[in-house]
């Protein structure tokens, strides 16, 4: 419809083309019956001229928000206005849904292609799969549509919105024991189990800002929380890593690929224990002793480079549970954190009482004290981690801490300190003249 | 009447009746994996059970025409099941190797007619994955830059890595249009980041468009402050010598648009990580304080890119990332070796910089 | 009249001339020096020179006779030259060997009449050296504790450490009386620290006694606020629970006394350092947040001080500073063996504070 | 005179006891004639006492200084008072001086006689050698004495008083080529000329805070430079590490001992060259190739532990210089600094034009946007290194710091940006609507 030299250049070239398969389903809508269609039909041919004027001009062309929503939902939609509606009508509104993902983003095609139905009927038939959170991302319908796609989603599909705005947002976690050998928990079942128990939170704003979980199965981070979760929970263990002997002799003999062959796509020579594993490990707990691989584990900090290395040798523990990190976010405004270690180690069993009990402490606190838009970790920032360890009743611990403090800038308190603050001047003056 | 006959609260649907019959009966009991071609990986389980993933990269700006293309493959192969990974790739599992001879052949012949490939497999182990990324100008009101356009700029570029396994460890790339960063750009090994450089402007019926005090508060450094129009009327002044152009005023109030064709571009970030493997996850660093937002092809963008990835390959140990190797040589040999310029933007200035001054003598000629 | 013919604006003395000949003569020539025995060196020059220096601790509290005393040494074997280490012990330099043997033997044989030694040889190499330390109660009016005695007290416990070289690399103790830390505390082996622990007291008299906005000012924590008097006279208010007792309002007033008996005591600190030999120079960490004040001899501190060096003695690697050790091996590795417990006082929540909280999984149970 | 337990206890002991000192100075003043004594005789005796009296109470009993000082001069003299004066009345008035010690501290005793005449004549006779900051400190005089005594140290003595206050603080540097094998500069030299010549700025407070500024002739850092000076100046070189390959190999041969024989005291084995050096040397910069040491000095940081190791193999470059950091500093108030990196190499030849010039742009700076009690390190934490290497005109290079900024906000000029920074939000508007 519109003329779009520079995204046709994006045709070329060999990774996929968001800009061909989009014509496609311009071309898909231009066959579609109307009356499959409730949103305007080129809404796709408008979305790209809208994008070849934004590189016109060098210049976004959606407006701010809007609170536009579903019924007694906080968040879940991401109102959206073009600000040249008049070149590009079919995007004049053009918000998002935020749908729900599965845990760890299994799906069975049928539902996909109801979604995909619903949402070519209800909206733009464009998606992103999936949001940086780890939502479905619906791209673009009207305000009218979204009341009738909630209702489609909830009862013809079983499924829900997620999150946005000042709530807590959709927790996502990595594929865990569903497909690797290295999960430590249950990150699904952890995963769903929060989401759900937490649905009031999730669709009702009641935070001072967002508020994101996110669930890695070991401490390789692949679902990346403890960058960007406010509360990061990642499986470790506090005993032995297991050893495979034998297999260990077989990587040695070189008849096993180091790491599972990840790096078979360039001679690095013979694998060589020594170089590559014992030498790497960061605490440097290992040795080789009478040729069998000796890990002294208490020094371990289970950082999965041996693991990683010689996955058919070694596996993690069998005492396993979660490392519990609060605070990571992005720069805006006190600058980007990671996620400060709070809870070493805590046990993850289903129904994660132990979790939800400091979760909701944490909640507390932050509801209590935060600022309007403070992210959890700048309020920690502000109040200082012992601060955090003392509401959420967490002993003080050297693990948390990189290196204890620099400076002797101590806030005691009175009761530390024997006789009280309570001091008179005219006692001092007896001692003191002034 | 959609209000009626609510079903609220019922949240996502639960995974475990999306998971393949193979994955139902492993789970949790995986032994190890091999990664037997890039792309391709085989889970072998304590049962003896094996499970074939193929990945292949995708556009995550995707159509409902391309999801159904998916399902098809999906119900050819894999019994109707298919996965997305964290970083937006897509896994169709199969339970025989023969599977996945015959699907692999398929996903590589499915091409666009403009010659693009709709399902390159690859994104395992030492090389380049996905490009984890925002909404850019495809929906977002806040952006600097353009990200879809951009992934794909790059990741055409960048293809020999995405099906290879050549790099001295995984490569993480990850575009955000602003600095809100959607993406984990603040631990990536390179980050694209799209940044405004010029304060905003101010809307002349600010008063009527958005809470004032709202506005002035959302500034971190303090630079708005509250003023009077030639017509008497509420406004905000600001000290533009004071802006860091964060766009956080924007984000709280319509009025104050910072957007500028000539001043927004791309800032470049290298050597952040996530994983706590040998060494401890870490920021990303801005190493090119901004670049042109040069549509569609960012060829200035692509080439710092490529160049890092290339010096990297080139230079870095086995099992080392980004970062690790440029702590290693230190950063001042990576700027050399890389041919960028330094430059006092990339000297921190904010908060907590006074911890990233060198205080020592210890630094290379 | 002293203001008469007035001198000023002189600087110090010339430095060459209080040289001896073998240091005139060998200036920048030096090539390379060995350290015989623990506080003797010979330092070999390219002209073939050589000069020995007998290195003696001494308490830098010093009087007229004792100076006396060294100068009649120093006339007696070293041509009337004479030297101060930057830590403060004294050296005394010959050129030939046998001077050496019969200095030391002069040196040990005199001691007071208490039986402590006037000049223990010592203080080089792989050991401890003297103390740096500052005023304490013999002159300063800040202190939270007293330095002159702290450090006669942990002396005598490591004089066997002054006296050999049997650590992995040189252990540098330091002791500052207040916050203010006259000495190099901050980036020290091991710092004795005195500190405060309850706020100011307000003299009811405050408005003759200082200039109240300055003493406001003072506080880097805004802990201070102006109030008055119940007879209505200018006052301040301290807001007790924001206090971290730096003690910066009673520098700036007199009229906000933070001295207390009950409250003051010493923090111990470790692992810092000043040369950039292998690891960068490093702060001193706070590892026990208050010991008390148990004079004449700190017993608490002096078992702690020691317990540090032994179990660093026995663990650490030749050339490992205690901080390099310490990070080594982690710091919650360090507290279990040094047996030392780890409370919320450690945790750093000043303004550089983020960068020290644990932002991985990599700890050790 | 006074009952002092705990001082006594203090005389017991190995190590030097300042009680058995002072009591013999204590003896000596009581047999000193009068008139060879200008204050107190048992000055001494009430020190010890009130120290008693402070040991008792738990703290001290020294008031607040006050203004004292010999005329036209800001600094030099600490100003004291006991708060018991009438239990020690001898030390009523007990204020310091603090006499500029000749660079590096070499004495010829003759000085040192005449200074402690002086001293017991017009003072109490106990000094410390030497103060923190490197001074001279005479311990304890009244405030009449103060003119006397600056005239006999200047006509007498032909010495002058060091700093105090908000002024430049006296030098110091460290023993360097006098007798040190490694020293990269003349740090007395350099010390010498920078204290002569800003005797001004030394005696005359005209700055925010106290300066300080110390000389270390290589990175060993023997004047603790790096954590105790405003201005730390720090011998390097830039070319390479000089090698004799036939003492290295004495060394492998166990011919000399390594490390000047520093580690003596306990029995590490043999030296092995490769654990030792080699393997500690921070940038892996050096290997052993056919039998000789090879040192890519490209890579070396010059962080001296391979020339500490083996002084009589290996020495430092010819081509010297300093390294000149910046703005280190105690807690107060902002938490302590180390000194940041700013000229990472500067020649330092007399009469050293390139530091004083750069050191006078510093202090213009200083002067102009430091607040009351700012120290340079704080102000160039508040303003950021990048402004103050504008002020002084030094361009931003890797080498000042860890690593470059993590967080996105560049404070970009108007200069940098095309287009500059004014515009219309007519023109903005025609492109986009409200
Ligand atoms: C859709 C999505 C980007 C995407 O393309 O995937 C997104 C889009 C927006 N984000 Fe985001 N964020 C999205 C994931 C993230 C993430 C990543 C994550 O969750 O793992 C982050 C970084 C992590 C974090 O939360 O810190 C992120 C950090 C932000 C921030 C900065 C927050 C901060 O504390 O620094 C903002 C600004 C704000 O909240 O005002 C923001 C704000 C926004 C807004 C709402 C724009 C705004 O200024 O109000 C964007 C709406 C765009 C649009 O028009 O659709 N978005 N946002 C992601 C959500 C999809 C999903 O639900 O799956
Ligand atoms: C499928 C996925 C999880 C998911 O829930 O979707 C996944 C799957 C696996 N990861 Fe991962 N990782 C996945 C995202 C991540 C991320 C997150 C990210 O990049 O945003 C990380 C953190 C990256 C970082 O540090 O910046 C991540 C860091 C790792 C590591 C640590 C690598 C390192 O060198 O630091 C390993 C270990 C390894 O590769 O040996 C690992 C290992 C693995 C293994 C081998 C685990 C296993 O035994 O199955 C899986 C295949 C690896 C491969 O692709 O070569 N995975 N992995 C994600 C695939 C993303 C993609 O499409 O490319
Ligand atoms: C005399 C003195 C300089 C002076 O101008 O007075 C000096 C003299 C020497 N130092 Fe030093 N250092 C002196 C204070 C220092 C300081 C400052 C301090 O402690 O406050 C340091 C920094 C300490 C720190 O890092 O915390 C210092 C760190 C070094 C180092 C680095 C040691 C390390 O392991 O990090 C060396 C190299 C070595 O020992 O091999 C060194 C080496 C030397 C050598 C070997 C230099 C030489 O070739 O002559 C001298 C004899 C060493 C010895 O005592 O074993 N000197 N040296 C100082 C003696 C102090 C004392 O009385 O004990
Ligand atoms: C005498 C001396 C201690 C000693 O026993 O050796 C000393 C004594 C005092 N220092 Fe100091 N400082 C002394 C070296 C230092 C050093 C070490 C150095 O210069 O290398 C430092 C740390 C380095 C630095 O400057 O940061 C030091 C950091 C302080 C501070 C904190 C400054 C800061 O920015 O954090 C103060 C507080 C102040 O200035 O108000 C201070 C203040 C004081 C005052 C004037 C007390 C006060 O609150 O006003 C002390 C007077 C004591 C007295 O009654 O004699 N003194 N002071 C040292 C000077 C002797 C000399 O001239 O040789
Ligand atoms: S985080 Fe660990 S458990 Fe989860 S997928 Fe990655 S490697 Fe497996
Ligand atoms: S997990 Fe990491 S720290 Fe532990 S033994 Fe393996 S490599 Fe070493
Ligand atoms: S990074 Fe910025 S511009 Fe991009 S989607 Fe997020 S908020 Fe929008
Ligand atoms: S862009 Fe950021 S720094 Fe600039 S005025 Fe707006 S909020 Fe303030
Ligand atoms: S450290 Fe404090 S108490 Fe000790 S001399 Fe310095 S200012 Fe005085
Ligand atoms: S001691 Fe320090 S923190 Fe406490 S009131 Fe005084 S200046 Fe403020
Ligand atoms: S700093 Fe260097 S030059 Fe100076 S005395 Fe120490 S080792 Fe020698
Ligand atoms: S000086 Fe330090 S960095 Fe340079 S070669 Fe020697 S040990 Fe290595």
């Amino acid at each position: 419809k519109h003329d779009i030299p520079d995204l046709e250049e994006l045709e070329k070239g060999p990774w996929p083309s968001f800009v061909a398969d989009a014509k496609r389903e311009a071309l898909h809508r231009k066959k579609l019956p109307k009356d499959r269609m409730m949103i305007d039909q080129d809404v796709v041919d408008d979305l790209l001229g809208q994008l070849q004027l934004s590189f016109d001009d060098g210049e976004t062309h959606w407006k701010h928000g809007g609170i536009v929503g579903v019924f007694g939902y906080g968040g879940g939609v991401i109102g959206r206005y073009s600000d040249v509606p008049e070149k590009y009508p079919s995007v004049a509104h053009f918000h998002t849904l935020r749908v729900n993902q599965p845990a760890s983003k299994f799906y069975k095609t049928d539902f996909l292609r109801a979604l995909c139905d619903l949402w070519e009927f209800r909206g733009s038939g464009m998606f992103n799969m999936h949001g940086s959170t780890g939502d479905i991302i619906l791209l673009g319908t009207t305000t009218e549509q979204l009341e009738p796609l909630f209702y489609d989603l909830t009862h013809e599909l079983d499924q829900d919105l997620g999150g946005s705005g000042s709530n807590l947002r959709t927790p996502s976690c990595c594929i865990g024991k569903a497909r690797c050998e290295f999960a430590c928990i249950d990150t699904q079942d952890l995963c769903y189990e929060l989401t759900t128990h937490y649905q009031d939170e999730l669709h009702r704003p009641a935070f001072p800002y967002k508020f994101k979980i996110k669930i890695d199965g070991c401490p390789n981070g692949c679902v990346a929380s403890l960058a960007r979760s406010d509360m990061a929970l990642i499986g470790t263990w506090r005993d032995d890593i297991r050893i495979d002997q034998e297999a260990v002799q077989a990587y040695i003999r070189g008849e096993i690929q180091p790491n599972g062959g990840a790096h078979s796509g360039r001679d690095w020579g013979k694998f060589d224990i020594q170089k590559e594993v014992i030498d790497l490990c960061p605490t440097g707990c290992m040795v080789m002793e009478d040729g069998k691989l000796v890990i002294n584990n208490q020094e371990c900090n289970r950082c999965m480079h041996c693991i990683n290395t010689m996955p058919r040798a070694l596996r993690p523990g069998i005492d396993t549970g979660v490392s519990i990190l609060f605070g990571a976010k992005a720069p805006i405004l006190e600058g980007a954190q990671l996620a400060v270690l709070t809870v070493p180690f805590m046990k993850a069993e289903a129904p994660y009482d132990n979790i939800k009990e400091l979760l909701e402490k944490v909640w507390d606190w932050w509801i209590e004290e935060g600022k309007n838009r403070e992210r959890l970790g700048e309020l920690i920032q502000r109040k200082g981690l012992p601060r955090f360890l003392e509401v959420i009743g967490v002993p003080a611990a050297p693990q948390m801490v990189k290196m204890p403090r620099t400076n002797p800038y101590i806030f005691w308190k009175e009761e530390d300190v024997p006789g009280g603050w309570k001091r008179d001047i005219k006692d001092y003056r007896l001692r003191h003249k002034r | 009447k959609p209000t009626e006959n609510r079903i609220t609260d019922i949240g996502p649907r639960h995974f475990w009746e999306f998971f393949p019959p193979v994955i139902q009966k492993n789970y949790g009991k995986w032994l190890y994996h091999d990664i037997l071609e890039p792309g391709i990986m085989v889970h072998v389980s304590e049962t003896g059970d094996k499970v074939f993933t193929v990945r292949c990269g995708g556009s995550r700006f995707m159509t409902a025409e391309n999801i159904r293309e998916i399902c098809d493959i999906a119900d050819k192969y894999c019994d109707g099941y298919v996965r997305f990974t964290t970083r937006n790739n897509i896994e169709f599992m199969v339970t025989s190797y023969e599977k996945v001879e015959a699907l692999k052949k398929d996903l590589l012949s499915r091409k666009y007619i403009s010659g693009s490939y709709k399902f390159p497999i690859g994104g395992t182990g030492a090389g380049v994955t996905n490009i984890v990324h925002t909404q850019g100008y495809i929906h977002c009101h806040t952006p600097a830059t353009d990200a879809s356009s951009m992934v794909k700029a790059i990741m055409d570029e960048l293809m020999d890595y995405f099906t290879g396994m050549t790099l001295p460890a995984h490569v993480r790339i990850s575009v955000a249009c602003c600095l809100n960063m959607c993406g984990a750009v603040h631990c990536s090994d390179i980050a694209l980041l799209g940044i405004h450089r010029k304060p905003p402007i101010v809307d002349d019926n600010i008063d009527s468009i958005c809470e004032i005090p709202l506005a002035i508060t959302a500034c971190p450094v303090g630079a708005i402050s509250p003023g009077k129009t030639e017509d008497g009327r509420k406004t905000v002044k600001i000290k533009e010598e004071r802006c860091m152009f964060c766009g956080n005023c924007y984000t709280m109030c319509p009025a104050l648009p910072i957007a500028d064709k000539l001043g927004d571009g791309v800032a470049v970030l290298a050597g952040g990580k996530i994983s706590n493997r040998i060494s401890e996850p870490k920021f990303s660093k801005v190493i090119v304080p901004w670049l042109p937002n040069n549509f569609p092809r960012f060829p200035e963008v692509v080439a710092t890119v490529k160049k890092i990835i290339e010096v990297y390959a080139a230079e870095a140990r086995k099992y080392e990332r980004i970062g690790d190797w440029a702590e290693r040589i230190g950063w001042e040999k990576f700027f050399e070796k890389c041919e960028l310029p330094f430059t006092e933007h990339l000297i921190d200035d904010y908060r907590l910089a006074y911890d990233t001054y060198r205080t020592s003598t210890q630094f290379k000629f």
